[in-house]
């Protein structure tokens, strides 16, 4: 793990706490499903912290992201409060969405989340439309695009990328490779070289450590950077991976991976642990420090889902408001 | 006689006319090992094999548009679209490509495919993974859109879209995948255009349309404690309809009230509905009736989806206001 | 008062808003130079520039998808879809993102984007290019949907369009495009979800969509002659749409022909007669009546493909029966 | 000009006279259309024929193409007739589809011609889906399928060289590029570069001369005896021009191209005037030959004209036969 040349001590313990915020955001929409408290499925975002961590603290509040199914960790990297998601998770009133979008429809557009998309691939094109409105005001805003390997199956990714190309959009393709899409290996899913891609488009592509949060930082930095000073677009390959099941609950299917895999993961290569160690070893924090943290997040996580258990839904006649905007 | 569940009917079906001709393979995503997310096609490549049980990418209008080829030159592909609020990514390949092609070619070439999808809320799914999107496919000529109301219908319907020489969606309500019912051992087919009457009655006709069948039951039930008599039409295919089976039931009943799950606004409620009031407009005692979802996107919360899709309360109150004059 | 053709009528929309509002742009293939094939929008670059005059690469899911994107966050583009035939492609993009994005945000998202295209047989353009797909979208909760019956109408309903905040489908005959009509030289807008009474009679409502107004025009001219009264609707809008307008003339004519050039079944003039049929059904005098276009693909012959649309001839022809009581 | 490795004097003077009958054929297309007598619109192939008669020719019959809007020299390239394809153009029940689909339908099922198609890209799907039946049948068929530079927009095309390329299907992309998709040059359509696109999924990617039917013929032999093989896919970028505009009439736009550019490649790279040049060089024919080919192939296209345009119009009852097939 190599030091971030513009980073300090305050942005690395910043990075840390995301995560575990992620991490135990997870970890409790997992015990609500588990217990029957949640409706619906949803997708869990432990073990690809350092992918949406990494991307959103290089990000300003003013540049959007487009998320995906497995949405909770960019909504909260990108700046989203305990207490409104787990209302919408709940579908409660109190919600992002009053409750309407649920996790897969996520949403956060005033910190610049334009939303968690339940079609793979289907916000490609919101991604590279954000950016062409910031190219047209000349805003200096950079929309990056989160989507999975699976997404790379979907036509509409190669149309924008063409578009963002011959256009010079600031947008960066972030290409969270989790080995699979649902029960499909990425090999089986993706002929070819992830990156040659985008560079079939004459778009540069790098391709990063997605469990080390200060290489991904890095990166995002240097690309965000230069796509604010017009010479974009850009693709990322993260090399990541998914604890859980595809989505909550589904844990019995062992036979497109395996376990030893899974614990390779996720005792070798954790995001969080590695880069607790890291700030110890460099001396940015102590254990009880890091401990600490830990604590008070997960406080903070249970007086939320509390809250959000007790808050009310929706009254019936919110059924047909926002149809259409007024 | 045995029960099985609409999962299982399925998975038979395919299996079934699989075994009878090597032309037919089925492809989509995650179809093999996996068997579908809902278990639906498990042990199918077990005994198919991948090459006839095929894993694709996650490229709807890629594999949709690989059918309408292969279907072109001599297979039969059973195309697995795993959420039927995807067949926006495939209408395109359906509509432009599989419905035209034997018209636009004077009748040369035959597109024989089966699109088997999805619909139907209340699962918690929110607005992309609830739509019931009939409506879209059964206004396009040169498609038959089939809509099995029990694991019965998904089976004889499934096995006569397969052999039909066009192109067939298929639309299966995903919360009755674990429903049981009656499906007899030996092999039998559904015609696609044939509607069954469920249950007779007197005073008033629904169409119901798939799991409304269920609804419309539920609601039969209700009225005939209050002495309404309700008969059942389950048009089991929109694409072709069985028009002569609906009006008849109409003309018998004079009242109609039609229940669908898609939206109702430009829905099939809407067709059916305005064929009876064309066609069987003199024998008709009272407005003719329709409910479909609410036109509104499919809410996530539980509190709001709930209210958006047909009940048997929302029908059987309808139906007795029909019945008593007060509509 | 001056005429100007509907193509001009459009040119005018799109440069009046662009010229008030710079978050407008405008998007799709050949816009810019060319103009569109149709030359609709000529001069419009050499006004506003290739910067908000965007030529695209051949990708309609992919710009519309960016429009969605950029309506979004702050602009408010026009998308030029070339032929309604390609709504398919784009089905995901304005159905699944456009159309749910602000009810699934709970109101928090807006998605202010126009997508102009067109619709209309006998072109002698065949299957793929001479569809009237309105329907389709008209089913989707949270998209409006404009159908211009003349150079006004589509003047005012796309500058309406333009400054609505929601996803407005805008539907043009492309056969109509070099007809004139009076067109203000003043600023106006057509409210969308207003229908317009376009000729008052007593014994028939003649309920007509977009070019389908002058087949019902050129009808009541054949009717008058009979000594029979037409009187015809215009929609304007069939999302949202003017519901009371048209029970109205139902409930004063007691006769209804809904007319619609997109096939009959499972189309729009399905709605209107369904509607006619559960709230004006006191009111009747005879069956609710409709026409669309046939219910094959658009055939390229011009022996065949006149016979698929709804003409004058066979829309008075039917009126007559339905007001002698002959039907 | 390379003699080809495989093909003898026979074989060039049939290639001769195809690339011939297709020029002929869109001459009297394009004197239709401005005479008034056909209807609709319709796009000349003229400049192409290079293209569509070094691929056919590489083909057999039981092999399968499919074609585009720009269709017709596909279609007598793969064995159509005259009379059947100027019924067609011409709304008559003797056309190949009963005059159902005209000039942007045609198809010749017993020719291995799948058919025009209307929507740009919208027949990639199905030329791979041909391979994977013949794949599946073992039957050892290729499917070539032709596209424009202007599809390379369509995202339908990368998902199906996607798994053409993961399940090696016998299927070649032959893309032409005549620089221009309608009104607009390549360059401003496509960014980075076209073999690229192929090469990112792993597929060979190749570019060949257009214009040059020996060359085009040669590399497609090879090609075709690979995918026989199971070596596919392949992908050929075939530079090439279109002689008229965009669509019959389209005459009047020089904005988008160059006068001086038009007449350089028909005066110096017309594939029927260099390919004569080369067989009266080579031996294989004097001028005297090639003019009574030419006069022979006029003479079968009037006829064929004059028979189409009085032949019957279907009856209208088959306007509605064929929604459904038996
Ligand atoms: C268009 C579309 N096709 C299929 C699905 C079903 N689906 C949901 S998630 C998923 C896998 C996605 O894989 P990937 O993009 O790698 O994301 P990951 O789940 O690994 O984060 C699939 C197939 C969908 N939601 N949308
Ligand atoms: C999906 C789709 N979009 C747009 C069009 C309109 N259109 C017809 S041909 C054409 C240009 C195609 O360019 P190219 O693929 O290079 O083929 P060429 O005309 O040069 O042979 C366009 C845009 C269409 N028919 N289909
Ligand atoms: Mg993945
Ligand atoms: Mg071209």
């Amino acid at each position: 793990m190599a030091k971030n040349v513009t980073a300090n001590s305050e942005d690395y313990l910043r990075m840390y706490r995301q995560m575990v915020r992620i991490r135990t955001f997870e970890d409790n929409a997992n015990q609500l499903y588990l217990t029957a408290k949640m409706p619906g499925l949803t997708h869990m975002y432990s073990g690809q912290e350092a992918v949406a961590v990494g991307i959103c603290e290089a990000l300003e509040k003013t540049d959007h992201i487009t998320s995906t199914h497995r949405g909770h960790g960019h909504c909260v990297a990108k700046g989203a409060e305990f207490k409104e998601m787990f209302c919408e998770l709940l579908g409660k009133a109190e919600g992002y969405c009053r409750g309407k979008g649920g996790s897969m429809h996520i949403a956060d557009q005033a910190n610049g989340n334009l939303g968690a998309n339940a079609i793979v691939g289907g916000s490609a094109g919101i991604a590279t439309g954000a950016a062409l409105t910031a190219k047209r005001l000349g805003n200096g805003a950079v929309t990056v695009c989160f989507f999975g390997d699976g997404a790379l199956g979907q036509g509409l990714l190669y149309e924008v990328m063409n578009m963002a190309a011959l256009w010079k959009l600031p947008v960066i393709y972030a290409c969270e490779n989790n080995l699979y899409g649902e029960y499909t290996h990425v090999s089986e899913m993706a002929a070819g070289k992830l990156g040659g891609r985008a560079e079939a488009f004459g778009i540069e592509a790098f391709e990063v450590d997605g469990q080390d949060v200060l290489a991904v930082n890095q990166l995002t930095q240097e690309l965000v950077a230069r796509a604010r000073k017009g010479e974009g677009p850009f693709f990322m390959a993260l090399n990541t991976y998914r604890y859980h099941g595809h989505h909550v609950g589904d844990i019995n299917r062992t036979y497109y991976r395996s376990k030893e895999e899974e614990a390779d993961w996720k005792d070798n290569r954790d995001p969080i642990t590695n880069f607790g160690a890291w700030l110890v070893k460099e001396n940015i924090a102590n254990a009880e420090d890091l401990d600490a943290i830990q604590a008070e997040i997960k406080a903070a996580a249970t007086n939320a889902v509390t809250y959000a258990l007790d808050a009310p839904y929706p009254p019936a006649d919110e059924v047909d408001s926002h149809v259409f905007a007024a | 006689m045995r029960e099985i569940t609409l999962s299982q009917a399925v998975n038979e079906a395919i299996a079934e006319e699989m075994r009878r001709d090597e032309t037919i393979f089925l492809l989509g995503e995650d179809v093999a090992e996996a068997g579908t997310p809902f278990k639906i096609l498990s042990g199918l490549v077990e005994e198919f094999g991948t090459d006839r049980i095929i894993d694709t990418p996650i490229s709807e209008p890629g594999f949709a548009g690989i059918a309408v080829g292969a279907a072109m030159t001599g297979s039969r592909p059973i195309v697995d679209l795993m959420f039927g609020d995807f067949l926006f990514l495939v209408m395109d390949q359906l509509c432009n490509q599989a419905a035209k092609t034997h018209y636009m070619s004077g009748g040369k070439l035959n597109v024989p495919m089966v699109l088997r999808t999805n619909m139907g809320a209340t699962r918690r799914s929110a607005a992309q993974h609830s739509q019931s999107l009939h409506t879209l496919v059964a206004h396009i000529p040169g498609l038959k859109v089939a809509m099995p109301s029990s694991a019965y219908e998904a089976k004889g319907l499934l096995k006569s879209a397969i052999r039909d020489n066009n192109p067939v969606v298929i639309f299966e309500d995903k919360l009755m995948y674990q429903d049981k019912a009656e499906v007899p051992e030996e092999e039998f087919l559904i015609p696609l255009g044939q509607a069954h009457v469920k249950r007779e009655g007197s005073d008033i006709t629904f169409v119901a349309i798939s799991s409304m069948v269920q609804i419309a039951e539920s609601a039969a039930d209700m009225l005939a404690a209050d002495g309404i008599s309700a008969e059942i039409v389950d048009p089991r295919t929109i694409v072709p309809l069985d028009e002569e089976t609906i009006l008849n039931s109409v003309k018998k009943t004079s009242r109609v009230l039609v229940v669908d799950e898609g939206h109702q606004s430009f829905g099939v409620s809407a067709e059916i509905a305005a064929r009876v009031a064309e066609k069987a407009f003199y024998y008709l005692d009272s407005p003719v009736m329709r409910m479909g979802a609410m036109d509104v996107p499919i809410p996530f919360s539980p509190a709001l989806e709930d209210l958006t899709v047909p009940t048997a309360e929302r029908v059987y109150e309808l139906a007795r206001q029909a019945v008593r004059g007060e509509i």
